[in-house]
């Protein structure tokens, strides 16, 4: 039963072309470690799902990981545009499919429901129906109007960043939640980091912050500032100075691949020391 | 009384907030008028902190330290589920910032460009799609009124205002209802369902707005243009109380200003968060 | 902003005829301080919206204020049938529609969703599908499979009993759930009845144990004791000696009459003292 | 060793529990074979205290303290959604315990005669439909196995077992896979899916539970019949330590002698819950 286990360990179970769905949004609780790890291996062609996404997007297309993007938003909020997200889709190197923020959870619900298809007024009258060939209008058996049959998105792997979990998998969201337990029940399987293991008897303090549950949890990996640079509340906030060292250095492939040889190709596991040290990113990011 | 564009917007979007519904406030300019609105005409309003948490607080324009409010103020903590739910039964509230809106109403976040090869791609529709086809008033706004943003046609529709496809299959639910820019107030009462002036705010001329619009504008017919209400001293000074940092004043540069000021505001505004959250400890964390 | 009401003025409210959901699971958390004043009042032609029914369903029944019931189940659990209910279904003096567990919550969440249907594989292979005409066979638009399409339940009334209620309509539910959020969302008009009122200050510390929300909300009734006969975790448990009063009263028309006049017509404001009283309560039901 | 026959059938209940599914423990036979299960083969079950949350707790066959026992033990709070979600995903186990189950496992927890014109109306599908829809095990028990409650077919199939509806709607999902009763154990590999004897308990003869059958039995053809296990030193230590009021023999009880049990019952199980909340006080309530 117990499930801990290495960001390596995790990272070799996934097998390349599998579908990945990413929880957190834009610059919060993304599993950035899990996500690093991923960027910084071999093989990719990862179809990635994400509601609100963000840096985790970007790094895993800046490290060509990445051949399918199923996304409601990408872009890095105040911050400006996703530049290598940006560079992506007007260079067309990869597939995007767009889709918006409920309609990727029905189609995540739709899997977790065991039906095709959920319907939707949402999208009708937007140009999201025209480029967007998985959606299809169709009349409703019971009052015939037109509605969007959103159809089920069926991720493989849900990878979500939790403030704490237990060694079977139970995990603690104590700020937003997003779409993570969508991501974790949709999955067929899902992994788990955490900024603390606890036992089981600490976790059950939390009471309803306990919002994912062991039975849809395969996998836990424990990760201190496992979202940095994006913020994880109650914990500490995003790292909008570093979010401006990477929109720099994604200006140029030259800068790109510096900043991927610091902070993720060579020195994953050191990455902590390689943004600063623990000592100063409280300084800099705890509230 | 002296006061600045944002601050005469930010007044003229309060004007439209009222009822007991969910007030988003992601942006600093939508975060304001929401807390502006609920302290003078609308206390009813359920002014949330985040996306998706935070019901009942007192919204402080920020960067990066919503989900904090929301843990310092005690804020009712929603999810997703909560909000778009609340879309649904149309007991919600947004005001949209889009890069481009048209003539009818309809609005861009997507791409410039066609969106299988766009000239700039920008960040995808996310939830505005849902919010028109379902919310009774659809508020936009605007900082930056010209020909590239307020355009004859979005290159596409992220949010569906206008024309064929609403007329068949989503009549008036998600209708565009207003938009407030830093030249002036509309609504979309013109011919058609085009866009149109409702008023203009202090000093800017019928020529300016025409001008900076791209294409022709509907005004009102008996030739007097009403002038955008300022902002009273009470509007000014709990804008100025609630947001010392200016973070609305973000809105309104480009690039590097814009970066410079930020990494200022990023920094000081833990502070003033840090003072709130030791004000209440003691909740489970 | 203030919707604290009185019982009779809520009761009021509500024209005969209206459809009404009412929350809490067989002997838990049952609205019933509202129910009895539903009960007690002249006209009534209710149409009922259960998930899972119990007494509330049974003693509007049993004062013949209900034409029509959606369920999903009516009974008293351990304790046997629902008398009224049975002999209502026996003698056929009332209009009844078998629904499932998840169907009322998907006919709930249809209307949530402002959607005519929800799809299900639930009710498949059963006599459900062969005795209510509101669900419909479909080909399902993506891959054709045949689905359950269940139509949207649209409540004018919902009664909800809480633990805590601010004045605003806020409310904190400390147990189980249940189905109360979402007939508090599908409904035109909520009413909370609530254990104790308290400030919004107070009930804000109750983080996400906060599951009804204001913009949801109606009115607001305080009532102590508001669930009894039924339980309300963590205060009290349900009260069995009263259910077997209550079930040995249903037996016969004089029985019940008296049981009626003790309980229900002539004494609604002082039914716990009928009961026995405070003390006497928390000597029997407080855990 | 003595042991009861509730004992027996509980034993019998928890080997068939398995994997990290959460298992619902509505009844007492239900909750003490899924605690019994996790306690020897099973320790991966995720067992709850109410038909919707407290997992992750010691579950104690109760009459009304389902939800106080989630709180005293810190139980996981869930949802219905949780609940059905589980469900839809095959992550979910109930032993179910009709009122009547016919030859191909059709189940009947609705009506006696026609649904309209019932002779006894009970209580309504429930969830049943949604379990016989979607898991891939489907668990039955009757406590007084009968030609009244084991019969050639049910009155309304308030959860669906083989036959044509099935074949041409949802093939194996949600089929029935188990019966246990008073008398013995059963699948459902006789011909045509129907009723099969798997093994019968200590001293019950293939004359006495066909006697007892509304229908042909099929029995295995080597005319030898496996006999139940009963119930290990361990199980029944179990068993007793936690069910130490004999919930469990409820279940067996009809009308007068149920009742009386009942309110003894009702009356102690509030003392031992207490020693248990007292333990766990300080939690925000």
């Amino acid at each position: 039963m117990n499930k801990l286990l290495r960001h390596t360990e995790v990272v070799e179970a996934i097998p390349a072309g599998s579908t990945i769905a990413i929880g957190g949004s834009s610059l919060s609780r993304k599993p950035m470690s899990l996500v690093r790890a991923l960027a910084a291996r071999g093989a990719g062609d990862f179809r990635l799902i994400v509601d609100v996404g963000g840096p985790e997007v970007d790094l895993l297309l800046g490290t060509r990981k990445v051949s399918r993007v199923v996304y409601a938003f990408v872009g890095f909020e105040i911050m400006g545009l996703a530049p290598n997200f940006r560079r992506a889709r007007e260079q067309q190197t990869t597939e995007f499919e767009e889709w918006t923020e409920f309609t990727v959870m029905a189609g995540l619900d739709a899997t977790v429901k065991n039906v095709p298809f959920l319907p939707t007024h949402a999208g009708l009258g937007t140009d999201v129906l025209t480029v967007n060939p998985s959606f299809r209008l169709f009349q409703d058996p019971i009052e015939g109007e037109t509605l969007v049959a959103v159809p089920a998105l069926k991720p493989d792997f849900a990878l979500i960043h939790v403030n704490l979990a237990d060694p079977f998998g139970n995990g603690v969201i104590l700020g937003d939640g997003h779409v993570d337990v969508l991501c974790a029940k949709a999955a067929r399987h899902t992994i788990l980091s955490a900024e603390r293991i606890v036992s089981p008897e600490e976790l059950q303090r939390y009471g309803r912050d306990v919002q994912i549950h062991r039975i849809h949890v395969d996998a836990v990996v424990e990760a201190a500032w496992g979202a940095h640079f994006t913020g994880c509340a109650p914990y500490y906030r995003a790292d909008l100075a570093h979010v401006q060292a990477y929109l720099a250095a994604a200006r140029t492939p030259e800068t790109w691949d510096a900043y991927c040889a610091r902070y993720v190709t060579d020195v994953p596991a050191d990455y902590i020391q390689a943004v600063g040290g623990p000592e100063e990113l409280v300084g800099r990011l705890e509230v | 009384m002296d006061y600045s564009v944002d601050e005469l917007m930010i007044a003229a979007m309060a004007r439209e907030l009222s009822g007991e519904v969910m007030v988003s406030s992601v942006t600093a300019l939508g975060a304001l008028s929401a807390y502006l609105a609920k302290r003078t005409h609308a206390p009813e309003l359920a002014v949330l902190s985040t996306p998706e948490s935070g019901m009942e607080v007192t919204p402080m324009p920020t960067l990066t330290l919503g989900q904090f409010m929301t843990d310092a103020q005690r804020g009712i903590p929603l999810t997703m589920e909560d909000i778009f739910d609340a879309i649904f039964l149309d007991r919600f509230r947004i005001w949209i910032n889009p890069a481009q809106i048209d003539r009818f109403g309809n609005v861009n976040i997507t791409a410039i460009g066609p969106w299988a090869s766009p000239r700039v791609a920008m960040v995808g529709s996310r939830g505005i799609p849902e919010d028109t086809s379902h919310l009774s008033a659809i508020l936009y706004y605007v900082t930056n009124h010209s020909p590239r943003t307020v355009v004859e046609r979005v290159d596409f529709r992220s949010g569906a205002g206008y024309g064929p496809d609403r007329e068949r299959l989503l009549g008036q639910r998600g209708a565009p209802t207003r938009l407030v820019t830093n030249l002036g107030v509309f609504d979309f009462n013109g011919p058609d369902h085009s866009l149109a002036v409702l008023s203009l705010h202090p000093g800017v001329s019928r020529e300016a707005v025409q001008e900076a619009t791209g294409f022709p504008l509907s005004f009102s017919d008996d030739g007097r243009m009403d002038e955008t209400p300022p902002p009273s001293e009470n509007d000014l000074a709990i804008i100025r109380a609630s947001d010392p940092l200016e973070v609305r004043k973000l809105e309104f540069l480009g690039g590097r200003e814009a970066a410079e000021r930020l990494v200022q505001i990023y920094e000081r505004e833990r502070q003033a968060m840090r003072a709130a959250l030791w004000q209440n400890r003691g909740r489970l964390r």
